[in-house]
């Protein structure tokens, strides 16, 4: 067992009188696949919100990379190797694909040549033929390719996709996994939040459940699929008669 | 016969497709419910039958007093007009608006102007805590009052069919299980026809006569009150995914 | 070309002058007409002086009547300036460097001309002020002439008028008020110099937004201080919303004389939408039809110029801005026609030694170019009633007081009962 | 790349070799006098752009930071006789310094309100020039220039020349950031600020960068204002027209790139110009207005993003 | 007399602000409640003004004129949504440069439009309450302000009554937050959008009338009144009807302060500075909780 390359503990966060989250607390192992499954509004978005950065949890610690990183802004966290995706993709419209691949290479630019890196990714993902194409206008695969290629120029440690299969079809959503596998195998740990069930079952080594902020079953795919908790919060209350 | 009519509908958001050639009847005075997993396509279903998501393909029409109306790609509030009545997900309430003006509001339709002021009787008198409250806000009431509120909104058009997406989302189970109890009154004394869309297998069908499967935007199959435990146990096993399965799309074909 | 213009100058210089009428449709239509450049502010704030085109117009058809400058035919170059100096510099390259112009008529007033001020300087051209306050105090051109009698030193002297009534009616205490407009905040520092001069005490000194609607605070501040006299130094959109406030809120029993310095009180749109509130105020102004400033020229002027702007739907009046326009033609011809070439320094020379015979006066030219003689009127306005724009064509209406030349009336103190009266 | 690169600095020198040799071939100074109004828009419409094209903020007050530079001008050549270059360079810090201010404001407010708040800007700096009397308030200022170098010709010619370069600095360095991580990173904002964000782009400290530039290059374009017409007022200075022209200009040409701003500028500036002197100036605002109208609705890319989209069309 | 002078700088200001909340009313419906950034809002009230000019000439009272204008400046008001709507609704979500930009263009066609009618000269008009006062003891108050300062009241509450006792107006206020709500409801958000504009519109015209009786109007007079309009909105908390007449009230007062014992100079900027420092530090405004 490798050391832990992300943990939170305790984390809390509000919105007004309502808890959408916590207190919670787990860890995530370098190159571990994650599955994070929880009916909407189970409190997943406002976790993957707070580890990124974009929100700021009101209690509760986040470790990543053996560093307190609860105070550091998101885009440093991006920067340290914490890269997400997003469940709507957000291309940066009005550039190239390339130049959205740019973007992240950028910030975290250490001289060599950029758009080769940036063009060797856009390969890995199967997009090196739209480098030159505006980002609008992409299908929806390949905005999904592009989300995953952008969380991947910075060599991230941990990857947080977010419903990163939502509305594909199933070849697709296989291409995706294979990336997402690969990524796996080059030892990067892999969040992934998703209703695809087969998917998460299959891709994760470990799946994690939430339901109203809080973690409510943790273990093997297997496992958490026959947890009677998951089993109330996905299906209700058992049969009576 | 009167009964809704939707035939290969294809539907999604810009370049995604979420509805993949769906085909389901639902007849007067049926509670029928669609059962899936988040982000199979209840919702969008939902959605595009009411107009807020314009199919690509197939259609929807109504049959009623003799009248056959396609209601494919017509804009919401002239579905609602027609008859058909969204309690949607996450209720979206006019929140600054009072109980009582929320009411108001969906009564106000073309049709459902006539029978605004028993209509609001009735309401009040289905749900005592809405009367109890008419002067309230609607964001200050409570999860299960305002999926209460979103019911009596629906039942405000005037209905032929009423579309309830995930009723028990959110809420506290005793919550649950008066929203439940409610809908199901609602389709026995007032004979009223209900698509419900709901994760929680269980509940749903248990009220209902009848439970399409979603996996994936299409349908998985069909599921009729009797069916075998066992062929209840597999669908379960099925959503989440770790049947011996079958992945949806062979299922399916 | 050389021969047609060696022969208008032998004509000109040996009287056959009188025979050019004669033959100016001839040979006044072949010869190369002089250009005269100005630009007028069609639209923009200062849209009310576009009338000043009138002025111009009819001076030039006057002038090539009688057989142009020269022999040559009058033609005006004009240019929109939307009212804004911004535009000026482009302006008055291009009269002078694309358009060629022979002579430079400035545009209407301080603030447009400002720009132009250090482009003649620069260029050494003559140029003909028009309305602008101190236009040259600064550049101190020795080539410009104002066709406005501010009077030398105008800056502070041209609303001497109004402080030397007031000391003449015992005022010892001074209000001053203007808006955030340069013109008015000109006006407004000369009379703080007078009120210093004649040892009156500013009891009252503030400005405004040139925009105000609403004087009832300012007019109650003023009341408080209990002045003698107000001098005002506001422009048209204030000078009503101040004047109703007056009707509205009064400005106590102290005050023996009010105005001064309000523009806007000489257009007809104005005057008339006023009416009966303009009694009592004591305000400059620069022609009105008293028998001491009347002359047949004038006369002939303003008669021709009422169904223009009838047409037009000009300023029914064109007291204020046109009948300086023709005089700055007047100027203009007298300088060629003396010094009997376009040449900018002889021209020049000529205006500073002699003086010209204008519509709206004599004028004699100091070294700067302004008047040497202050010719600013102060009227007060009496027996206005009603709403009709005919009776600022009458006599007795806006009586003069000052100038004690063209005196056609006394003071009638204090404001309060001039007001009733 | 490397070619544009260097096709762009070739262009660049020789725009500017033209203009000095311009000043000197060209006798008649009125086509200096146009062509100071017309530099003084393309400085303009960059320096908008800069926030308002790559960022996507709206400064709806332009007009607030070009007066601050006329007057910041100004007054150090009342004061101190300062030279050109020195007001230039003092403009560009107060811009800048307005600018973060600007910037401060994008933390709290976006979309309508920080273009409303700019307009305020505009107005409360109006106010305060007013009520200052060193500055000849609203009656505004009067100041004669130094005489020029000798190797400028004249006086119109010299600031023709300081605001054309200025002009191709201006560009080449919206043109630069444009292409630079910089660029990339303000446009991958106006996008999705989120997005940027989770991507490592420091969000804050580029949309303050930005401000700050285009703030200062407003300004900039202002500090020569007062050799030009030896006369400003505040009516000039933070004139809603030009504020107004400011914004039309890139949106006329495009506002993704650096070209967009300069072809507006060009295009309108010298449609102005001619307009001035043909048609009346109503015609002349209404044109604008009509033709913002007409942008907005048919071709929200400008010119640029019409001849592409044209030339889309031929190819498919 | 500091008295006299404050009493009567606070009766002012109120009476002021009264109609700056007229000036508002309109931009409180469009960008309030529809979040639809209006900026050409003012111009419809100087139009408005000419409007009841004209009239006036005729011998109309400016606000008879402006009830009996209000069905034509309805149907300009939802013509002018409907351009918008076009303009936009092919391209999904307005984008906010755009439609600033938009609104500007037809601000600046409007106005030349009524610089090319009417000329840049001022505009008044002849009614008999002009240049009286009512005089209650320290208190002077003129007709001119104070008879727009009760018709705006007037407009203002009978559109609070018609946004809170009508299904149209009950509509509008629902079209402030949740657009899916008013189509489950089966309302046309487009319809009430449109339908909204022109009440907008409406009062944008009782606005102008209003404006020319207080003072001299020309086709420019909006200009002045954008921010103060936008300042009034935003400080009451978007679409807070009954809170705009309290906003108005608050900048009219500083203004009149500032006016008699600063000075007037200074007054243009007091509603941009309350701008400024409401969206530095209260941005959701003084009734605003609801955001």
């Amino acid at each position: 067992m490798s050391e832990p390359v992300l943990a939170v503990r305790d984390l809390t966060k509000s919105f007004g009188a309502l808890r959408a989250l916590g207190p919670v607390s787990f860890a995530l192992r370098g190159g571990e696949r994650l599955g994070l499954i929880g009916p909407n509004g189970s409190g997943k978005t406002t976790l993957i919100n707070c580890l990124s950065g974009t929100l700021r949890a009101d209690d509760g610690r986040i470790w990543f990379a053996g560093r307190d990183v609860t105070n550091v802004l998101a885009f440093k966290r991006a920067r340290m190797g914490l890269a997400r995706s997003f469940q709507i993709p957000k291309p940066f419209v009005g550039m190239t694909v390339l130049e959205n691949v740019l973007v992240p290479l950028d910030q975290i630019g250490d001289g060599s040549d950029h758009e080769a890196r940036a063009m060797a990714i856009l390969r890995s993902v199967r997009l090196d033929a739209r480098a030159g194409d505006d980002a609008k206008r992409l299908s929806h695969l390949e905005l999904r390719k592009l989300e995953l290629a952008r969380a991947l120029v910075g060599a991230p440690k941990v990857l947080i996709a977010d419903e990163a299969m939502a509305g594909l079809s199933e070849p697709e959503i296989d291409e995706i996994l294979a990336i997402l596998q690969r990524l796996s195998e080059a030892g990067v740990a892999v969040i992934m939040v998703e209703h695809i069930m087969h998917a998460v079952m299959r891709f994760s080594q470990r799946v994690i459940c939430f339901e109203t902020g809080q973690l409510i079953a943790e273990g093997t795919p297997q496992e958490v699929a026959e947890d009677p908790l998951v089993q109330k919060v996905y299906f209700g209350e058992p049969a009576r008669h | 016969m009167n009964r809704l009519v939707i035939e290969g509908l294809e539907a999604g958001y810009g370049a995604v497709s979420v509805l993949r050639g769906i085909s389901i009847e639902v007849r007067q005075g049926e509670l029928v419910a669609l059962l899936g997993t988040n982000g199979n396509g209840k919702s969008t279903l939902l959605n595009a039958i009411l107009g807020f998501v314009r199919p690509t393909a197939g259609r929807v029409v109504l049959e009623w007093d003799g009248q056959t109306i396609d209601l494919t790609g017509a804009p919401p509030h002239r579905i609602v007009d027609a008859g058909i009545a969204l309690v949607p997900e996450g209720r979206r309430l006019a929140p600054n608006l009072t109980v009582e003006e929320n009411l108001l509001l969906a009564g106000s339709g073309r049709r459902a102007r006539r029978d605004a002021r028993r209509n609001l009787g009735f309401c009040f008198e289905t749900f005592p805590i809405l009367k109890e409250r008419r002067a309230q806000r609607a964001a200050t009431m409570s999860g299960g009052q305002q999926q209460m509120l979103a019911i009596a909104r629906a039942l405000m058009t005037s209905p032929r069919i009423v579309l309830i997406d995930e009723p028990s989302l959110g809420l506290a189970p005793i919550a649950v299980t008066q929203v439940i109890a409610t809908i199901r009154s609602l389709q026995a004394t007032q004979n009223l026809t209900i698509v419900i869309a709901e994760q929680s297998v269980v509940q749903a069908i248990d009220i209902s006569a009848r439970a399409y499967v979603l996996a994936h935007g299409s349908i998985l199959r069909t599921f009729a009150r009797g069916d075998s435990a066992a062929d209840l146990d597999d669908i379960r096993r099925a959503m989440l995914g770790v049947g011996e399965s079958r992945r949806p799309t062979e299922a399916a074909q | 070309m050389i021969s047609r213009r060696r022969f208008s100058k032998i004509a000109a210089g040996t009287g056959l002058a009188l025979a050019a009428p004669a033959l100016s449709t001839s040979s006044l239509a072949q010869a190369q007409p002089i250009k005269i450049g100005t630009s007028i502010s069609l639209t923009g704030p200062l849209s009310g002086t576009k009338n000043a085109l009138t002025g111009y117009q009819l001076w030039r058809d006057d002038v090539n009547a009688a057989g142009g400058l020269l022999g040559r035919p009058v033609e005006l170059v004009t240019y929109d300036d939307q009212s804004s100096p911004a535009q000026i510099p482009a302006i008055y390259s291009k009269l002078v460097d694309v358009d060629r112009v022979d002579l430079l008529i400035s545009p209407y007033g301080a603030v447009l001309s400002a720009p132009v001020m250090p482009f003649v300087k620069q260029r050494d051209l003559f140029l003909v002020g028009m309305f602008a306050l101190a236009g040259n105090d600064t550049v101190r051109h020795d080539k410009y002439f104002h066709a406005c009698p501010w009077g030398p030193n105008s800056q502070v002297n041209w609303a001497r008028g109004f402080f030397d009534l007031a000391r003449a009616a015992g005022c010892t205490k001074v209000a001053i008020m203007s808006a955030d407009i340069e013109f008015a905040k000109i006006s407004a520092a000369g009379g703080k110099a007078i009120s210093e001069e004649y040892r009156m005490s500013v009891v009252y000194d503030q400005s405004y937004p040139p925009n105000q609607t609403d004087f009832s605070a300012i007019l109650r501040n003023i009341r408080a201080a209990q002045p003698e006299a107000v001098f005002v130094c506001s422009y048209p959109p204030d000078s009503t919303a101040l004047i109703r406030g007056l009707s509205e809120v009064g400005i106590g029993d102290s005050v023996k004389i009010f105005g001064g310095s309000m523009i806007g009180l000489q257009y007809a749109s104005l005057l008339a939408n006023i009416g009966p509130a303009l009694n009592g105020i004591v305000n400059l102004h620069l022609y009105v039809p008293e028998p001491t400033m009347r002359n047949p020229a004038i006369d002939g002027f303003l008669a021709r110029y009422e169904p223009l702007a009838r047409a037009q739907q000009l300023d029914a009046l064109g007291h204020y801005v046109p009948p300086f326009c023709y005089a700055a033609g007047q100027i203009i011809e007298a300088g060629v026609k003396g010094a009997n070439t376009l040449n900018h320094a002889q021209i020049s020379r000529y205006l500073h030694a002699n003086p010209v015979q204008t519509i709206v006066g004599r004028a004699t030219f100091n070294e700067l170019g302004d008047w040497t003689e202050k010719r600013v009127l102060m009227v007060q306005f009496r027996g206005i009633r009603g709403r009709d724009v005919e009776q600022f064509r009458q006599p007795g209406r806006q009586v003069i007081l000052d100038p004690p030349p063209l005196r056609t009336g006394e003071l009638v103190a204090p404001f309060g009962a001039a007001r009733s009266g | 790349m490397k070619r544009q690169d260097v096709a762009f600095a070739a262009g660049a020198i020789v725009v500017l070799l033209m203009g000095f040799g311009a000043v000197h071939a060209v006798a008649n100074p009125y086509f200096f006098f146009a062509g100071y109004v017309i530099v003084q828009y393309v400085v303009l419409a960059t320096a908008w752009n800069i926030l308002g094209g790559y960022a996507g903020y709206i400064n709806f007050g332009p007009a607030a930071l070009y007066g601050a530079g006329v007057y910041t001008s100004a007054l150090l050549l009342k004061a101190f006789g300062a030279p050109l270059v020195v007001n230039i360079v003092a403009a560009g810090l107060v811009g800048m310094v307005l600018g973060l201010m600007m910037g401060y404001l994008t933390l709290r407010v976006q979309g309508v309100y920080f273009a409303i708040a700019t307009i305020a800007l505009v107005i409360m700096l109006e106010t305060v020039v007013h009520n200052i009397e060193y500055l000849g308030g609203a009656r505004g200022l009067a100041l004669i220039a130094p005489e020029p170098p000798a190797w400028a010709v004249g006086r119109t010619q010299f600031v023709f020349l300081v605001l054309l370069a200025i002009a191709v600095m201006s560009v080449a360095l919206a043109r630069w950031i444009e292409r630079s991580w910089i660029g990339r990173g303000l446009r991958a904002l106006r996008a999705s600020e989120e997005a940027a964000e989770c991507a490592g782009v420091a969000t804050l400290r580029l949309k303050l960068a930005a401000c700050a530039v285009s703030g200062a290059l407003l300004a900039v374009a202002g500090a020569p204002y007062i050799y030009y017409a030896s006369y400003i007022d505040p009516g000039s200075a933070f004139s809603l027209t030009l504020g107004l022209n400011t914004i039309a200009m890139p949106l006329i040409g495009g506002t993704r790139s650096w070209a967009g701003p300069v072809i507006g500028a060009l295009l309108l500036a010298s449609v102005q110009q001619a307009a001035t002197v043909t048609i009346s100036s109503e015609l002349n605002v209404l044109m604008v207005g009509l033709a913002l109208i007409v942008f907005i609705a048919a071709a929200p890319d400008g010119l640029i993003g019409l001849a592409e989209r044209l030339r889309r069309k031929m190819h498919a | 007399m500091f008295l006299e002078i404050l009493i009567n700088a606070v009766a002012t200001g109120l009476l002021l602000g009264s109609i700056y909340a007229a000036l508002a009313l309109g931009l409180a419906v469009t960008f309030g409640i529809l979040h639809i950034p209006n900026i050409a809002h003012p111009v419809f009230v100087v139009l408005g003004a000419y409007l009841a000019v004209v009239a006036n000439e005729r011998g109309w009272d400016p606000i008879l004129a402006a009830l009996a204008g209000a069905l034509p400046f309805y149907l300009l008001g939802a013509l002018f949504y409907e351009f918008y709507a076009r303009v936009f609704e092919r391209r999904g979500e307005a984008d906010t440069m755009q439609a600033l930009t938009l609104f500007f263009g037809v601000s600046l066609v409007v106005e030349t439009a009524l610089v090319l009618k009417f000329g840049t000269n001022q505009q008044t008009v002849d009614v008999d309450y002009v240049g009286q006062s009512l005089r209650i003891g320290l208190l002077v108050m003129p007709y001119r302000l104070l008879v727009p300062a009760l018709v705006a009241p007037v407009m203002i509450l009978t559109l609070w009554a018609y946004l809170k006792f009508t299904y149209a107006g009950i509509a509008i206020r629902a079209a402030a937050h949740d657009v899916r709500a008013l189509q489950v409801s089966g309302v046309d958000p487009h319809w009430i959008k449109r339908h909204a504009f022109g009440i907008a519109s409406v009062t944008a015209l009782v606005a102008g009338a209003i404006l020319v009786i207080i003072g001299p109007v020309d086709p420019f007079s909006g200009r002045l009144q954008i921010g103060r309009a936008f300042a009034v909105v935003i400080l009451a908390g978007m679409g807070a009807v009954p809170g705009t007449i309290l906003a108005a009230f608050i900048i009219g007062v500083a203004e009149s302060l500032v006016s008699a014992f600063l000075n007037p100079s200074w007054s243009p900027g007091v509603a941009f500075l309350i701008l400024l420092a409401t969206l530095a530090l209260k941005p959701q405004g003084l009734f605003g909780a609801s955001r």
